[in-house]
């Protein structure tokens, strides 16, 4: 009975979102509605996390054509790659709903919609579908900014939603490349993305449509040095948004790469990989060292994101089964952690009226829940062992060791670099003397503890048990590897390509 | 000799290019489409004399008819403007641009 | 008998401007009814067009006409393009007449016989036949356009369209006449076996082409020859730029696309030509858009955007089994967003279109959201933002030009629209993300927010249900 | 080979178990008006600790039944995660090496969480301390009983958490709390090398399995490169933990913390664990002498600056605190000259007097309210004798007086120094030892001899309660008689200990002859007493604070190794941060945005601007464009 | 012999007409220079052996068309105050000169592919009415038929335009 799940998972917050667009319903209604349909997707999530035997294939999967003059089908499915990116997207939206209480109508609407269009975007497995979700949810973002967002809102929507739309439309130029050139081929046109991955493509076009699609990708995750637009958006937009944004559509922007671009551009990607996981390493000293002179929590908190988002998408780039599980596990750890860490600082600046660290001190004092939540979250965040930070970052460094040396000693900095700001934060804000402003701090209040209780046991329970998530996304991850490595060995055997993927098969 | 033919038609369809882009007076810009068209005109009955073939003349006249509604039509426009500036400079109506 | 079915819309089309002419001339009835029986006639011979169906490439009437009308589903295509454009111009008129109190009876039949001869140049396959009927189309447009006489504004607008239009013109006659002493016909069946078999001399197809191609380039303001668009757009009263942007387009670029698919040889010739048109046409129309703050003018920029992806088109097309589905399912998707803008402003625009400006729509959203999504719905299609049809027809092209190997050319393409995003998110930014200083109140009839939001709902349907490929 | 024992498992959960509990009880309620009874958290505190060391006992008694080979309980609670070749399991390892620290960090621990009981009291955070101490035992539970890299590393970062908790205890005070990041940062750089060395270790003989008998098994097929590489990251994790030249800058602020906590974690515990991880990949350590004899000079350069730093402190617990920076120092020079065992004792011993010491210190600081400055102290023998008692012992074993526990395994180490031919490492050895002899006896002397600096605190001055005292006395007891436990051939002994750890352990003990040993004891009595002698002369009778002057205040000012750090790491650090979020983030980065954003404008405008409006200008665009493409085209065209 | 002579005189007469057109400052001036071109080249027509063009072009283009034009003229009498003073457009008209270069160059270029065959005596009936009429109803009907809706746009369109105001629809 569960064979339509996905779509359900899809097209039920869309519609809902947009039923609430367009009648006139009070903001409370607007808001239980966003609570049910999320609670709904949940269920439907765990179901199918349940449900998911990890054989490596496509589960759940569902296609119809739908242009058949162009071979574009709708598709879905759910593999390792994509399962605990789908868990993220689905598990933690009813949190957003039952923390952000006083918002408006189109509020929730737009968090309703960019639900399923990510959804959408994580279970497509035809690069045309995934492509038209992929645009989708960037619009509600788009109007949550501009609508809810700080006071400079307006120049950090438009760079944003230029930036990455720039981006995206690179990337369709690619993929109407990469299908034109299967029909070239094979003599049929398909986009499913499991039969792209028999093309091989060569020569100085398959390149540009490489670049495009990491262009893309790169905006979205955002990879140094396109991640400009990421602090001002972060810190502009409304808490939704910034959870949103953070938490699950910079993973589908690290998804992208391993679902779409590593099958079909095994050569290419082995050829640009040194060069990519520098720039990821780059991007994570960075923005690490950018984080620890920022007075808006927000802001610091941002930065921080893209600091891991740069290690996430290294784990992609070094090509062994332990690099690529690890960022498939981190993918889910990281949105937990920040996510949570975004909602948090939320309910801060809705209790105090303000995120500049310098006006906060004291707070564990007076909220010792919050603060234990706090620190239980932050200390995932820097990859304490125990929580689900420590496991990503662990396989990733280990990974990038075997990539490449050098690579994973920097790499290794992050251990370090991320506990500097994190502590400097935590000091000013949670430890000190309080003043004013704190002293009145109230500590969660039930239901807040209710909500948040979950996602904290589950950060904790993903440190301490993360093989049961593991044993579902290893096998595809050992596929896609193998699968790499043959192309670039078959690749390396008759042109001398400098290559650093090809000693890294039996793992 | 066609050539010729063919040559003077393509000297006075650019005399009439020319007329169109030098002059700022309605009616000569006007006069000098209609040449335009006489041009193309003189093309045609030479070719039909080229080819031996009659459609020329009637891709002839049917140009003239055109060319006979478009003056119409132009000549209501003048006196349109006329009416309005009481002055035949194309550059007083540059109302709309930027 | 077949034929007479496929030249019915035409006929009844024709008749029908007749008629209001006639009943124009003795003012027997009121223009609001004149506007009733106008949409009546465009939508029997839309639904005319769509029984009547066509196979592909059937000359009609061949004794009588000799061949000069061929049509084909691509010919279909464009006639429900313009007859559904026709539609709801007309009841987008029928609002804004309410409005601006200027409009007498020939207006409507005006209207008629523009798209007749937009018909005809869509079945025309003769050239002569063809300059005929642009010129009935031009003549009717100009007058549409200038039709506010007490209006400085639109004469000046029909002065520039009327004269460069004509200047156009004459080029397409010198271009006829060459084609015709190269290939001694103008037919273009005649045309392109006599290029085959060789007798054609290659340089007059190529001068007589490339005049043909200035007066159709012309007409679909591709750059350099763009410059009156802008003008005329912003003169001409609001329905009849959308009439203009869409349904004219569409007629030209049917006999742009039939003429070019006569002959393999001979769109080869033309392909480097129409690729450098086309990316300066792209390019071009955005850097003109970006400076615009009158809505019109900034439409008219980006309809010549949407000509350059429309070359991009007719580059890709392949002579040997020519179906035009991307270029009719591009116009179409294209008429769609335009026409639906007008729609909109065509009743926001208010008493004398005194909304016309970018920040005049500051706040719509919170005072009409119905209407400021629908917009934003037009502008994200025009943007070409999935699901909506901008997104399919843009993917049809950029598919078409790298399937014909134009790699290059796709990939400007997408840089181009890139740059068109600016100005399409800056009205809605201004609609949305601002407060209003006025409330948005319209007189005049609900025809015309109607046709928006059935125009709305086409968006989503021919970009969710590409039927037409 | 090994048995299983599945209730090994259970030693570290107990505490966690404890922590938990407590800390669920303090979170929930501490913003209460009356907080629960110290009573209650106290018992709950101690049961968690008094468990895990009987279960310790049983552990112990179990190996000592089995054969000696064949003494390796281990139990696999899990896998933890299980990628590609990589298979780590939520494992344990119970062998003599494990054993031993297990013993004495479960029986110091639970003593120490006694004394807190009475420490703490009237301290409105009485739970979340106790909450923070078991969750540290715990973790040193884990860190001594996991049976691979990994799993140790999860109690290794975990101590490494409850220290920075702990030391920002108070966390009022912004010192503390920079303590308390200073020491979790300068750990987590350690860390790093430690999580490079597994990496390493890993991918060069991992993929059997990675836990520590499976690696012992596969270690000759490490290549000796990267041997030394994974040797020497292994060491500066060890380095970050425990204090060792460079890392070791955090340990001494780290006393900023409540004092049973610089007991148990930053004496006896936690920084030990650095020689117990070399101890433990002794079997790699082997292999590669090279690194052995680096982490052995690192070491005994740490002893001796420690000991330099150590006689100017006036802290009281400063010169403890680099006392023990010192003694690890010695037991990194032990087990570098790979004398695993002579390591691995020492760090027993040191464990109870150094516990002692804090502790007695301890009750000293709580008798005069906080006092901490020794030279606001004096005379204080006749107010508390018991602590006076067992200060004097502690002292005795940690100047290493014969026939106090300290002695035997500093000489042990020292001795193995002399006897693998590091002659250079054993001279400065025995410098150390006088040096410590000197700094240990001049705190002793200050503190309880001649006359009180300031009566008034000394009125008030009173011995702390039995709850408190009672540890020291269990303590010195064992600081004084814990050497007999490894006797030396020469004092008739049969290094018991030595022999207990052996099957864990790959060391070879070398033979010499017993005059060279005994020279050796000798020559290192001679430097104790040397030191003894002149700290007695020095402040025997009572003295007052001297000038420091030269030298001496240089070392006063411990070389101003805190400010060079300062100037060169962290300032930079943030100096760096702040010029990339100001200067380059908006200007460098951010320009492709910028220039384009830019470009963007120009042109539209340029644009706009050709739209003059003059119809003959519209057409000569038109014609414009014609020429060009007729230029175009005229090539076409033959 | 003859005809060669006449074709030089006409097209010269063309050629200064035109030019008188573009160069004459006012309108009417230009229109009677148009007519003279208009004159030869009915001239250059009758050369070509095209009979019922000839006359077409006296009749419709010199007669009618160019009184039209006057006509106007004339109705809004056009003093020589009110017309657009031009002073640089001599620079426009050798810029002009300049711009068509190429543009003239290039077609010339094309027309001069043409055969350069002398050209054939044809029979007598080329060019006549009834074979002219003949083609035209044979094979040019719908073109024909066509023109009579554009002239007929062209009538309404005028009267919209120019003609009287009629009373605003309410």
């Amino acid at each position: 009975m569960f064979e339509y799940a996905l779509s359900v998972m899809i097209f039920l917050p869309i519609l809902s979102g947009l039923v609430l667009l367009l009648s006139p319903v009070s903001k409370g209604a607007a808001r239980l509605v966003g609570f049910l349909v999320s609670v709904v997707i949940l269920l439907l999530g765990v179901e199918i996390f349940l449900g998911f035997t990890g054989t490596g294939g496509m589960e759940y999967v569902q296609n119809r054509p739908w242009v058949e003059s162009l071979g574009i089908s709708y598709g879905l499915g759910v593999d390792g790659i994509s399962l605990l990116v789908l868990m993220a997207a689905t598990v933690l939206f009813p949190m957003v709903f039952s923390v952000l209480k006083t918002q408006s109508k189109g509020y929730y609407a737009n968090l309703l919609i960019t639900q399923g269009a990510m959804i959408g975007a994580i279970c497509a497995t035809d690069l045309v579908l995934f492509y038209i979700f992929w645009e989708i949810m960037l619009l509600p973002i788009f109007f949550m900014i501009g609508l809810y967002g700080g006071e400079n809102r307006l120049s950090a929507t438009l760079k944003i939603t230029i930036y990455t739309i720039a981006g995206s439309l690179l990337m369709l130029a690619a993929l109407i490349y990469v299908g034109v050139s299967y029909h070239a081929q094979f003599g049929k046109w398909t986009f499913d993305i499991v039969q792209l991955a028999a093309l091989d493509l060569s020569g100085g076009w398959a390149i540009l449509a490489f670049i495009m699609f990491m262009i893309a990708f790169a905006i979205k995750t955002p990879l140094f040095p396109f991640h400009t637009w990421l602090p001002d958006a972060y810190t502009e937009a409304p808490t939704a948004a910034t959870f949103v944004l953070s938490a699950i559509m910079a993973k589908i922007g690290v998804y992208g790469v391993i679902r779409f671009v590593v099958p079909v551009f095994e050569i290419e990607f082995a050829r640009f990989a040194i060069l990519l996981s520098l720039a990821g390493v780059t991007g994570m000293i960075y923005c690490g060292l950018a984080a620890i002179s920022q007075k808006d929590m927000k802001r610091m908190l941002a930065f921080s994101s893209a600091s891991h988002m740069g290690i996430i998408a290294l784990g992609v780039f070094c090509m062994n089964v332990q690099a690529l599980t690890g960022t498939l596990f981190q993918i889910a750890a990281h949105a937990t952690s920040t996510g949570v860490l975004f909602l948090f600082v939320g309910l801060m600046e809705e209790r105090m009226k303000t995120r500049d660290i310098d006006d906060l001190g004291g707070i564990a004092y007076k909220a010792p829940i919050f603060a234990t939540f706090f620190a239980i979250t932050m200390l995932a965040s820097v990859g304490l062992p125990g929580t689900s930070g420590f496991i990503g970052e662990f396989l990733i460094i280990l990974g990038a060791i075997k990539f490449n040396a050098f690579i994973g000693v920097l790499a290794g900095t992050a251990l370090v670099i991320g506990v500097c700001y994190m502590l400097w934060m935590f000091q000013r804000v949670f430890f000190e003397k309080s003043n004013a402003r704190t002293v009145e701090f109230q500590d969660l209040s039930t239901s807040e503890l209710l909500t948040f209780l979950p996602v904290i046991l589950l950060i904790v329970a993903m440190g301490i048990f993360p093989q049961a998530f593991i044993k579902k996304i290893e096998p595809a991850a050992q596929q896609q590897v193998a699968k790499v490595f043959a192309m670039t060995q078959a690749q390396v055997a008759d042109t001398k390509v400098p290559n650093p993927g090809h000693n890294n098969h039996k793992n | 000799m066609i050539q010729d033919y063919l040559t003077l038609s393509v000297i006075l369809f650019c005399i009439g290019i020319l007329g169109v882009i030098s002059r700022r007076n309605v009616f000569t810009v006007f006069m000098s489409i209609e040449l335009m068209l006489n041009a193309a005109n003189l093309a045609f009955i030479a070719f039909s004399r080229l080819h031996e073939s009659m459609d020329g003349h009637v891709l002839a006249m049917m140009v003239m008819a055109v060319a006979a509604a478009e003056c119409a039509l132009g000549l209501a426009v003048v006196i349109l403007l006329h009416k309005h500036k009481g002055n035949l400079d194309t550059n007083v109506f540059s109302l709309l641009k930027g | 008998m077949h034929d007479f079915m496929s030249l019915l819309p035409l006929i009844i089309i024709g008749s029908g401007a007749i008629l209001l002419m006639l009943l124009a001339a003795f003012e027997k009835i009121e223009v609001e009814l004149a506007a009733y029986i106008s949409m009546a006639i465009f939508g029997i011979g839309f639904v005319v067009q769509l029984l009547v169906g066509c196979g592909d490439q059937t000359v009609l009437f061949e004794k009588v006409f000799n061949g000069m009308l061929v049509s084909s589903n691509f010919t279909m295509i464009a006639g429900l393009i313009i007859l559904g454009c026709g539609f709801f111009t007309a009841m987008c008129s029928h609002t804004y007449f309410k409005i601006n109190q200027f409009c007498t009876l020939e207006f409507y039949s005006m209207m008629l016989f523009g798209a007749c001869g937009m018909l005809l140049l869509s079945l025309s396959q003769e050239l002569i036949t063809a300059f005929i009927a642009l010129e009935i189309m031009s003549l009717a447009i100009y007058i549409l356009v200038g039709y506010d006489r007490t209006n400085v504004t639109s004469t000046e607008a029909i002065l520039k369209y009327l004269m460069l239009g004509a200047f156009a013109g004459a080029f397409f006659t010198m271009g006829t006449a060459l084609i015709y002493g190269g290939a001694a016909s103008t037919k273009f069946a005649d045309i392109s076996t006599s290029i085959v078999d060789g007798s054609a001399s290659h340089a007059l197809m190529i001068g007589g082409a490339f005049l043909l191609f200035v007066a159709l380039l012309f007409k679909v303001a591709a750059i350099p020859f763009h410059a009156w668009v802008i003008d005329v757009y912003e003169g001409a009263p609001t329905p009849v730029t959308g009439f203009m942007a869409t349904a004219l387009k569409t007629a030209v670029f049917a006999v742009f696309a039939n003429f070019l698919a006569l002959n393999d040889s001979l769109h080869g010739d033309w392909v480097t030509f129409l690729f450098y048109i086309s990316v300066f046409t792209m390019f071009g129309g955005n850097l003109i858009a970006i400076g615009q703050n009158n809505l019109k003018r900034m439409l008219a920029a980006s309809g010549i955007v949407h000509s350059g992806y429309l070359l991009i088109a007719l580059v890709a097309i392949s002579a040997e089994h020519f179906t035009g589905s991307v270029i009719g399912y591009y116009l179409a998707a294209y008429a769609v967003g335009t026409m639906g803008m007008f729609a909109a402003l065509s009743y926001l625009g208010g008493k004398g279109e005194e909304r016309m400006n970018f920040d005049d729509f500051k706040g719509l959203a919170k005072v009409r959201p119905y209407s400021a999504a629908a917009i934003a719905v037009f502008l994200l299609s025009m943007a070409g933002i999935p699901p909506t049809a901008g997104f399919m027809a843009k993917f049809y092209v950029i598919t078409s030009a790298i399937t014909a190997g134009h790699m290059a050319l796709a990939v400007l393409g997408v840089v181009s629209s890139i740059l068109s995003m600016w100005y399409y998110l800056r009205l809605i930014i201004n609609m949305y993300f601002h407060d209003s200083e006025e409330t948005f109140e319209t007189s005049g009839s609900p025809l015309a927010s109607a046709a928006t939001f059935v125009l709305v709902f086409c968006v989503f349907a021919i970009g969710i249900y590409p039927i037409v490929i | 080979m090994e048995h299983t024992a599945n209730y090994i498992g259970l030693i570290p959960l107990f505490p966690l178990i404890g922590a938990l509990v407590l800390g669920l009880m303090h979170m929930l309620t501490c913003t209460n008006e009356k907080p629960l009874s110290e009573k209650l958290y106290g018992t709950l505190a101690c049961i968690g600790p008094v468990l895990s060391f009987f279960l310790a006992l049983v552990v112990f008694f179990h190996l000592k039944g089995l054969p000696a080979p064949e003494r390796f309980l281990t139990h696999d609670a899990f896998t933890w995660f299980a990628v590609g070749d990589l298979h780590v399991n939520m494992g344990f390892l119970a062998d003599p090496l494990s054993s031993l620290m297990l013993l004495f960090v479960t029986f110091i621990g639970s003593l120490i969480h006694i004394y807190s009981v009475g420490y703490m009291s009237e301290d409105q955070n009485f739970g979340k301390f106790f909450a923070y101490l078991n969750l540290f035992l715990g973790s040193m539970l884990i860190l001594v009983l996991g049976s691979g890299p990994v799993v140790m590393f999860v109690g290794w970062e975990g101590v490494g958490l409850c220290s920075y908790l702990l030391i920002s205890f108070y966390s009022e005070d912004t010192d503390n709390v920079l303590a308390g990041n200073k020491a979790f940062i300068v750990n987590r750089i350690g860390d790093l090398g430690f999580v490079l060395g597994m990496s390493f270790l890993f991918w060069a003989i991992g993929s059997g399995g990675f836990d520590y008998l499976s690696l012992k098994e596969n270690a000759h097929n490490l290549t000796p490169t990267i041997g030394i590489v994974v040797c020497l990251l292994l060491f500066v994790g060890a380095c970050g933990k425990s204090a060792q030249i460079p890392l070791y800058v955090w340990l001494p602020d780290a006393m900023a913390g409540p004092t049973p906590v610089s007991a148990l974690i930053h004496a006896a515990t936690m920084v030990t664990a650095g020689v117990y991880m070399v101890a433990r990949f002794s079997f790699i350590y082997a292999h590669v002498p090279f690194a052995g004899s680096i982490v052995a000079w690192v070491g005994i350069l740490t002893a001796l600056l420690a000991a330099i730093f150590g006689m100017f402190q006036r802290d009281i617990k400063k010169i403890l605190a680099y006392s023990t920076v010192s003694q690890l120092g010695y037991m990194f020079a032990g087990v570098g000259i790979a004398a695993y065992s002579a390591g691995i004792f020492h760090v027993f011993t040191h464990a109870f007097f150094k516990a002692l010491l804090f502790l007695g210190a301890g009750s000293v600081i709580y008798a005069l309210h906080h006092e901490q400055d020794i030279w606001k102290m004096g005379g204080l023998k006749e107010k508390l004798p018991k602590t006076y008692g067992c200060m004097v012992i502690g002292a005795l074993a940690l100047a290493g007086v014969p026939p106090f526990s300290g002695f035997f395994s500093k000489d042990e180490i020292l001795f193995s120094a002399l006897a693998s031919g590091h002659t250079g490492i054993w001279f400065i050895g025995v410098l150390v030892a006088g040096m410590t002899a000197y700094y240990t006896f001049r705190m002793i002397f200050v503190v309880f001899h001649g006359t009180p600096r300031d009566q008034e605190s000394f009125d008030h001055a009173h011995e702390p309660p039995s709850v408190m005292t009672l540890p020291l006395i269990i303590l010195a007891i064992g600081a004084a008689f814990t050497g007999v436990l490894n006797l030396p051939g020469i004092f008739g002994g049969s290094l018991a200990v030595s022999h207990w750890l052996a099957p864990s352990l790959t060391e070879h003990h070398p033979h010499v002859s017993a005059w060279l040993e005994f020279f050796g004891i000798v020559a290192s009595v001679a430097a104790v007493a040397v030191g003894l002698t002149i700290a007695y002369k020095k402040f025997g009778k009572g003295a007052d604070e001297p000038e420091y002057t030269g030298f001496a205040k240089f070392g006063f000012n411990k070389f101003y190794v805190d400010e060079i750090y300062n100037a060169i790491l962290v300032q930079p650090y943030k100096a760096f941060g702040a010029v990339i979020s100001r200067f380059i983030e908006p200007n460098v980065t951010d320009i492709h945005v910028k220039f384009s954003t830019w470009l963007y404008k120009k042109a539209g405008s340029a644009f706009k601007s050709f739209q003059v409006g003059y119809i003959r200008v519209y057409a000569i665009y038109m014609i414009i464009g014609l020429s060009l493409m007729s230029l175009f085209l005229s090539q076409s065209i033959n | 012999m003859i005809a060669e002579g006449l074709f030089t005189a006409f097209s010269v007469l063309a050629v200064l007409g035109a030019l008188g057109l573009v160069l004459f400052r006012h309108p009417m001036q230009g229109a009677m220079s148009l007519v003279v071109t208009m004159i030869s080249l009915a001239g250059l027509y009758a050369l070509l052996s095209a009979k019922l063009i000839f006359v077409l072009q006296l009749i419709v283009y010199a007669g009618a068309i160019m009184s039209l034009i006057l006509f106007i003229i004339m109705f809004l009498n056009i003093q020589n105050e009110d017309l657009p003073n031009e002073p640089k457009h001599f620079y426009y008209f050798l810029g002009g000169l300049i711009l068509l270069l190429p543009v003239g160059s290039f077609l010339i270029k094309v027309v001069k592919c043409v055969p350069g065959v002398e050209a054939t005596i044809v029979g007598n009936g080329f060019g006549g009415v009834k074979e002219v009429g003949l083609v035209l109803f044979q094979d040019w009907l719908l073109p024909f038929e066509i023109v009579s809706i554009l002239l007929l746009v062209a009538l309404v369109g005028s009267v919209v335009l120019a003609g009287s105001k009629r009373r605003l629809s309410k």
